[in-house]
């Protein structure tokens, strides 16, 4: 038995140092964070303000959402919707209440209990099926607002009662204050969870479904948790979209939006929180570049147009460019190329 | 009103005016499935001002437009019309286009006190002068031409089973009501999404009603579905066709072959049509379209950006040389426009809907043609009257006199 | 005979040379100077501990991994210009490690699949035939898709479709993984039976070493990527020292 | 009756053109295990070839060629100058790389074509065939009807009865042993997107006239409705797309129908939650795969 | 590996297990007595791993009844980690996202029915547990210095007992080992041997390797085609003639 340790040892000399990777603790991330955007907002002008706001909005949801499709392998098609759910369970409460925690607090509740049922019925579905079944909820939520058009106000959507901002705030960085708060508590929770257990199970189901079911992990359960948390995230992040808009309506909850969210946090870098921020960050510049980009051009028929394509090639270049996503973009890359 | 000077001449302090320069700011969608049509309008508008501009401007100021695509995205509009306000400290919003995107950003508008003129749609959202006292309307709002619409059938094809097609929003539901004013409940009521490109069913069931005229509140592609789906199942109704709906040349080409279905439809409008050759205005916007907008092909969407245009002018030459936010929309209260316009608008204190009636048409030979006399109406129970005032020509530079 | 692992078999016209191949993965690389030959009919097996660079010799040799140099000539031919896909047309045929069958396919796909590429349909259909003849459980599972089998079954549809190719050299990784002894021992029958019959060459990973060096002519120890030793299978089963080094029996 | 009569036709002709466009789907996810969400993009990108064609030329026929043609064509284009390059280790790579496509060929049509609704002819007269006052089936139903059609029975043939379809599915599920067993696995994907391309094309020219006309967004739609009926079916199967397609055109005509239109997405929905909870792999799925 | 509670039996009888027309197990019979090593041989496609899959809930058979511990039991996935029941898969079936380290903790579920878990309460405490026994089972089977590395390029025989260590590091009562042998070389067969032998638990081992099954093994089941052809002692299934027939050959 001694002697093939040994050869074992000598064998794996030729193997890397296999070492352990130290991180901080996330709350330290998140008081970076915190810091950061703290002193941001001090110094931004509104409308940048409202852009870094608009950012922290979308991390919320890009964060659950990475950890749903990178860390579990489930892939939604159907979180734009999720964010609807949230922000008009946001406006309704909001307009009833008029009390800020509470309306954050129903958002939260309703689109976990959406999350349950979507989850139930996805965990039995994988690659394109549960892709074309979240897709059919992508397209079913925002028609929900005209067959209710009593409460929902069908295409028009509800416009939100907001108090002022507390002192002398401006308005943007009130939101952009807000909305980070949301996102940076969502991006610790998430961080806390995905270290542990969960985040454990949550990849070995992703990995191979049968070993991790023999490991004693219940697949399903696991499955319908990662959609529930995804799901809370999204409502929040809904919600934090209703404050920056003080109205929400189903136009602003498209398809598209499902399907950028998807994009993000691919090119981001799947799976990892700076990945999800990466792409939240690329969700509010790039539109924006390729849009001033297209107004350089001059002409009319091409802006928009020009910006579309600008937009289209970005992505398709820093896929095939950083394939692991722009998070990945290090020393690492290079080093684990692989042919 | 001599409150606007408190502002200062020409200190700066009024976002986006200067001595020599007005910015002012539009959301409009160039892209998407909505911007079919819609696309063109800014252009005009921007023609219409570059025109003006090499006229000398207005009060000395040349008009900067600023047009953001918002792909017709209520969560885009929200984010250009902030960039517009926020970032390039435009002077107003000028006929921000659409129902849904536009709401979205009255309370933002408010809030920073930024003008909001001349809002595209035909929603009565806009006509809330208490709640959003710097936003008014342009188009004559759904339900107005519902009632105008409603009296044509009412007056002309008495006896016969009307029935209705809309779509399921509130440009559907305030023409529906509109005609409903006049005509009392509709034989048959059927209605469309825009997400489903099909209204095979809808027609169907009107056809099984035995409906004799169909009101249709559609926008321009629905039209064209429409008619030719009822064509298809040889289902051949008179169709009354909201104005939103019924340019004909936007209808006839989505019909394509089958353009010829279009004769006789009835519509309304109330601005004049680019076939009417010898209105001046028509002369005048083609001879700007000719010059400042690339040849673009001169349709009614380009009457409308530049009479948009023209509104916009007739506005800062009322406001005075001390330009001030509060100046301008003071201006347009008081009213007293006459443009281009077959019935007056109605702007006043208390009233900040646009065009307050409309004057039907009838496709002849693939043109639509005016017919009878202009009407107007309120979206109220007020009753639908003949108006007999004449237009004005224009200023033969295109610059209304101050 | 004691050969020099580092003198190559220059005079004798071997089917395969290799010359100095370093291969692997990415930066380091797993093989280093590799040397070696097989002649027609001849069955070398490869022999070395886990991780020793077995699995990377094979499919270096068929192309899956890339060699960062050194020569491999097959038939006289530099296999290193050939791509993969004209591997099975040079008449090599690589059974990998975890034998490979395309499990959305069913058994009679995945073995049809095996003879796609050759011009000779009549004999691939005998080929076929044989290989059902060969493994008469494959034949009771034709419509089965490949995700159904057992793992011998797989196992055995991976070799029957190498055979089918016909092939000129056999590249084989661990063909008794999985395999019940006899199965094994009618498997290493007909290796001996093709050497024989057809002048098969075949280059055999097996960790059973006894077994493979029971069917072997010459054997190849690997050990860290280079070739320590190379001798008659005879010799190799005699050398104690060596066993008790590198084979462990 | 007579209604459902009118809306059973209705609602066939519509699923037939929704079958075709998922035809495309299917014969892509078998030749690339890919869901190609660029497919609608490119297909109206062939119609507006078409569209020019017939323009110049008069003739819908060379139109409805050039189209194939184009579609092949850039079916090869987009597979060998991009698709090829794209990481695969994440099958979402592709599906955002996809998604750049949309918005590049949206963006380059709008600059070329403008953003308006083009009018699209067809070779056979829409107006239905009337029997006993209920309107059935047009003549360019039927086209629609034999074009899909032929073009299952072909895909069909292809995957079950040549060695290409054989070598396009051991290329697509494992291309390391299919290039041991001398599978030219690039050229078996180049073939895959140039045949999907082709027959996306083709449903590009069946699907464009029935709806609001040519526009760069025109199929974004019917993608939806498409793939929903290749999930439907099951994405591995031609005969599963047809269904597929024909079950969700008649349930939506039925319900847009009876009760309504802003009901039909949910009914969707529905049909996939019902379907699906009882076969996770769609209606026509093959055996389920053991576990261990 | 001691235990306080008592290893329960496991009992299959009479089980049925058809897939379609094919019969993979045809009336099964096995008692597998608390501490004992217990082989099931046969011929590639005799159904053994089916066995398996029948006795881990992942294939319900169509007739039979399996009882644990002297109760009528259901399997189920998930469920049998708690009960104490580890089984590894014919090749390998590693979780490539996660270390190895990471894939054994999967495993580690830090504490099983009956036995007071030992960090009790607290999840950190559990975690630290759960790690110890992690690293103790990788120790084990001597791949503890592969901890953080990511299995996927790792040698095959380093997988399978990556494997195996997962499987250890649940603590099991009974241990299911699928071709435990398969791709190890004569020394590690060996090792295997010693492992299993010393294991003090309950063993079901399916395995080709005949000199590691006759070696370690208490009774030996040999199925054929799905049914039961011999159940006894490795000697006297050596001796079989059908035995040898059927599955082991001339050559063995
Ligand atoms: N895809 C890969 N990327 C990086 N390194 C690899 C890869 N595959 C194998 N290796 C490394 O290359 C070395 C040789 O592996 P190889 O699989 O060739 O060994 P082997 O002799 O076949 O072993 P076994 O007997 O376990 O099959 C090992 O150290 C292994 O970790
Ligand atoms: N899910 C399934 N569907 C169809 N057939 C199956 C399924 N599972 C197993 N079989 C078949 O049942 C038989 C028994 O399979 P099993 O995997 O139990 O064999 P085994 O004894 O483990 O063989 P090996 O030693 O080759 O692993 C095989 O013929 C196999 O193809
Ligand atoms: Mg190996
Ligand atoms: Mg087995």
């Amino acid at each position: 038995m001694t002697d093939v340790r040994e050869k074992r040892a000598t064998e794996a000399v030729q193997s890397k140092a296999f070492k352990r990777k130290k991180t901080p603790h996330p709350i330290w991330y998140a008081v970076a964070g915190a810091v950061l955007v703290a002193a941001l907002t001090h110094y931004l002008p509104p409308f940048r303000n409202y852009q870094l706001a608009t950012v922290g909005a979308y991390f919320t949801v890009t964060a659950g959402l990475t950890v749903l499709t990178g860390l579990n392998g489930q892939l939604s098609l159907g979180h734009g919707a999720l964010m609807a759910t949230g922000a008009y369970t946001f406006a309704l409460a909001q307009n009833r209440w008029l009390a800020l925690p509470l309306s954050f607090a129903a958002a939260l509740l309703v689109t976990t209990l959406a999350g349950v049922v979507i989850g139930l019925a996805a965990a039995r579905l994988r690659g394109p099926y549960l892709a074309g079944l979240t897709l059919a909820v992508a397209v079913v939520v925002p028609s929900v607002t005209s067959t209710f058009d009593d409460t929902f106000n069908s295409d028009m959507g509800l416009s939100i009662a907001l108090d002022p901002p507390p002192g002398a705030v401006a308005m943007e960085q009130w939101q952009a204050w807000l909305c980070w708060t949301g996102a940076l508590i969502t991006a610790l929770l998430l961080a806390v969870l995905v270290r542990g257990r969960f985040g454990r199970d949550l990849r070995a189901v992703r990995d191979d479904e049968t070993a991790a079911r023999l490991a004693g992990v219940h697949v399903a359960r696991t499955q319908v948790l990662a959609f529930v948390v995804s799901a809370a995230c999204a409502g929040l992040s809904g919600a934090l979209f209703a404050v920056l808009a003080q109205s929400v309506s189903p136009g602003a909850f498209p398809l598209t939006l499902s399907l950028f969210l998807v994009m993000a946090i691919v090119i981001g870098g799947l799976g990892r929180l700076a990945g999800a921020l990466c792409g939240a960050v690329l969700l509010v510049a790039l539109p924006a570049l390729a849009q001033t980009a297209g107004e350089r051009s001059g002409s009319q028929r091409l802006e928009g147009n020009l910006a579309l394509v600008i937009f289209g090639v970005v992505l398709v270049v820093v896929m095939l460019a950083a394939p692991g996503g722009l998070a990945s973009l290090r020393l690492s890359t290079i080093f684990r190329r692989k042919r | 009103e001599g409150s606007s000077s408190k502002s200062g001449s020409g200190g700066g302090s009024v976002p986006g005016v200067t001595d020599s320069e007005v910015v002012v700011g539009t959301h409009m969608p160039l892209t998407g499935p909505a911007a079919a049509g819609y696309a063109k309008i800014s252009p005009a508008t921007k023609a219409y001002f570059d025109f003006v501009n090499a006229g000398g401007g207005i009060h000395g100021r040349k008009i900067t437009y600023q047009v953001k695509d918002d792909a017709y995205n209520p969560a885009t509009t929200q984010q250009v019309v902030r960039e517009l306000v926020l970032q390039d400290k435009v002077f107003a919003i000028l006929n921000g286009l659409g129902t849904a995107t536009h709401s979205g950003v009255l309370d933002f508008l408010k809030t920073n006190r930024v003008p909001d003129l001349f809002v595209a749609s035909g929603s009565r959202t806009w006509n809330q002068p208490d709640k959003y006292p710097q936003t008014f309307g342009f188009n004559p709002d759904y339900t107005v031409e519902g009632k105008i619409l409603g009296s044509y059938v009412k007056q002309n094809l008495a006896g016969k089973r009307a029935c209705f097609l809309g779509q399921d929003d509130d440009f559907g539901r305030d023409s529906l009501a509109g005609i409903e004013k006049i005509l009392g409940p509709v034989a048959a009521e059927q209605s469309y999404v825009t997400s489903s490109p099909n209204v095979g069913p809808q027609m169907g069931a009107l056809k099984a009603a035995g409906c004799e005229v169909v009101l249709l509140a559609t926008i321009p592609g629905f039209t064209a579905l429409s008619i030719g789906t009822a064509a298809k199942i040889g289902f051949k109704p008179q169709f009354v066709v909201s104005n939103v709906g019924a340019d004909p040349a936007t209808v006839s080409k989505a019909l394509g072959a089958a353009a010829p279905l279009l004769e006789g439809v009835v519509s309304a409008n109330y601005l004049p049509l680019t076939t009417d050759a010898p209105n001046p205005w028509i002369q005048l916007f083609k001879k700007v379209n000719d010059q400042y907008n690339g040849g673009a092909e001169f349709d009614n969407n380009v009457v409308y950006g530049m009479s948009v245009a023209y509104l916009f002018v007739q506005s800062l030459q009322a406001a005075g040389r001390d330009l001030t936010r509060d100046g301008i929309t003071a201006a347009v209260r008081r009213n007293g426009f006459q443009g281009p316009g077959l019935v007056p608008l109605r702007f006043s204190d208390k009233d900040h809907s646009g065009y307050g009636g409309q004057q039907l048409t009838r496709i002849e030979g693939g043109k639509a043609v005016f017919f009878g006399q202009a009407w107007t109406t309120d979206d109220a129970d007020g009753a639908v009257q003949p108006y007999t005032g004449q237009p004005v020509t224009p200023p033969q530079n295109g610059i209304p006199a101050a | 005979m004691a050969v020099n692992p580092d003198e190559p078999y220059r005079k004798q016209s071997g089917l395969l040379e290799v010359e100095d191949l370093t291969a692997g993965y990415g930066a380091a690389p797993v093989l280093h100077d590799v040397r070696f030959t097989v002649r027609p009919g001849q069955i070398v097996a490869v022999l070395g501990a886990n991780g020793a660079g077995k699995t990377t010799l094979l499919r270096a040799l068929s192309g899956l991994v890339e060699a960062d140099h050194g020569r491999i000539v097959f038939d006289g031919e530099d296999l290193r210009d050939v791509k993969v896909e004209q591997m099975v047309r040079r008449g090599i045929a690589h059974v990998p490690e975890g034998r490979g069958v395309v499990t959305e396919l069913t058994v009679d796909e995945n073995l049809r699949l095996g003879g796609l590429w050759r011009r000779d349909r009549a004999d691939a259909a005998r080929a076929l035939d044989e290989v059902y003849d060969l493994f008469p459980a494959l034949a009771q599972r034709r419509a089965s898709a490949g995700h159904q089998l057992s793992g011998g079954e797989r196992q055995m549809l991976a070799l029957g479709r190498a055979l089918i190719g016909r092939p000129r050299l056999l590249l084989l990784d661990e063909p008794s993984l999985g395999l019940a002894p006899r199965i094994t021992a009618q498997i290493l029958a007909l290796l001996r039976e093709l050497r024989d019959r057809t002048g098969l060459a075949v280059l055999l990973v097996e960790q059973n070493v006894r077994s493979a060096l029971s069917v072997a002519d010459e054997g190849i120890v690997l050990s860290l990527g280079r070739v320590v030793t190379r001798n008659s299978a005879a010799d190799l089963r005699d050398d104690a020292d060596l066993r008790h080094a590198y084979l462990g029996f | 009756m007579d209604r459902f009569f009118y809306l059973t036709f209705d609602g066939l002709s519509r699923g037939a053109v929704y079958a075709a466009f998922a035809l495309a789907l299917v014969l892509i996810w078998r030749a690339a295990r890919i869901v190609n969400f660029a497919q609608g993009a490119m297909a109206v990108a062939a119609v507006y070839v078409a569209y020019s064609v017939t323009g110049a030329t008069g003739s819908y026929w060379l139109g409805f060629a050039a189209a194939l043609v184009f579609g092949l064509l850039l079916g090869i284009a987009v597979e060998k100058a991009v698709m090829r390059f794209v990481d695969h280790s994440s099958p979402l790579n592709g599906v955002v790389v996809a998604l750049g496509l949309v918005l590049i060929t949206q963006g380059v049509l709008g600059m070329v074509y403008g953003n308006e609704y083009r009018p699209v002819t067809t070779p056979f007269r829409r107006d239905a065939f009337d029997v006993g006052g209920i309107a059935l089936l047009s003549r360019y139903d039927v086209f629609v009807f034999a074009a899909v059609g032929a073009v299952v029975v072909a895909l069909t043939l292809l995957f079950t009865r040549t060695a290409a379809g054989l070598r396009m599915r051991a290329a697509a599920f494992a291309p390391d042993v299919s290039r041991l067993l001398g599978v030219p696995v690039g050229g078996m994907l180049t073939l895959g997107w140039a045949l999907a391309a082709a027959v996306g094309s083709l449903a590009g020219m069946l699907v464009v006239p029935t709806e609001l006309g040519l526009h760069p967004t025109a199929m974004d739609v019917v993608f939806v409705s498409a793939f929903t009926a290749a999930v439907v079916g099951g994405l591995d199967s031609p005969i599963g797309a047809v269904t597929g397609g024909l079950i969700v055109g008649l349930l939506l005509s039925y319900v847009s129908g009876y009760l309504g239109a802003t009901v039909a997405p949910m009914a969707v929905l529905l049909l996939l939650v019902v379907v699906l909870l009882g076969r996770p792999g769609g209606l026509f799925s093959s055996s389920k795969a053991r576990l261990a | 590996m001691s235990t306080k509670t008592p290893v329960p039996e496991l009992v299959l009888d009479q089980i049925t297990v058809r897939f379609g027309g094919l019969v993979a197990l045809d009336d099964v019979s096995l008692r597998v007595p608390a501490g004992r090593i217990v082989g099931v041989i046969g011929p590639n496609g005799a159904g053994k791993t089916t066995l398996f899959n029948v006795i881990c809930g992942f294939v319900t058979p169509s007739a039979g009844q399996i009882s644990l511990g002297g109760r009528s039991w259901k399997p189920r996935p998930h469920r049998l980690n708690r009960l104490g029941i580890a089984r590894t898969l014919q090749g390998v079936g590693q979780f490539g996202g996660l270390t190895v380290l990471e894939n054994v903790l999967v495993g580690a579920r830090g504490f099983r029915s009956g036995e007071e878990p030992a960090g009790r309460g607290w999840p950190a405490g559990r975690a630290r547990q759960s790690e110890q026994d992690a690293l103790a089972a990788l120790e084990r089977c001597g791949v503890a210095e592969y901890a953080h590395a990511y299995p996927g390029t790792l040698p095959y025989a380093v997988r399978k007992r990556i494997e195996l260590a997962r499987a250890l590091a649940a603590r099991p009562r009974i241990l299911m080992l699928d071709e435990p042998a398969g791709g190890l070389d004569t020394d590690e067969i060996h090792w295997l041997a010693g492992l299993i032998k010393t294991a003090g638990t309950t063993v079901l081992l399916v395995e080709h390797h005949m000199d590691l099954v006759m070696s370690v093994c208490d009774e030996i089941l040999v199925l054929d085609f799905g049914k039961p052809i011999a159940l006894g002692t490795p000697a006297g299934i050596r001796a079989n003639e059908k035995v040898t027939e059927a599955y082991l050959g001339t050559a063995a």
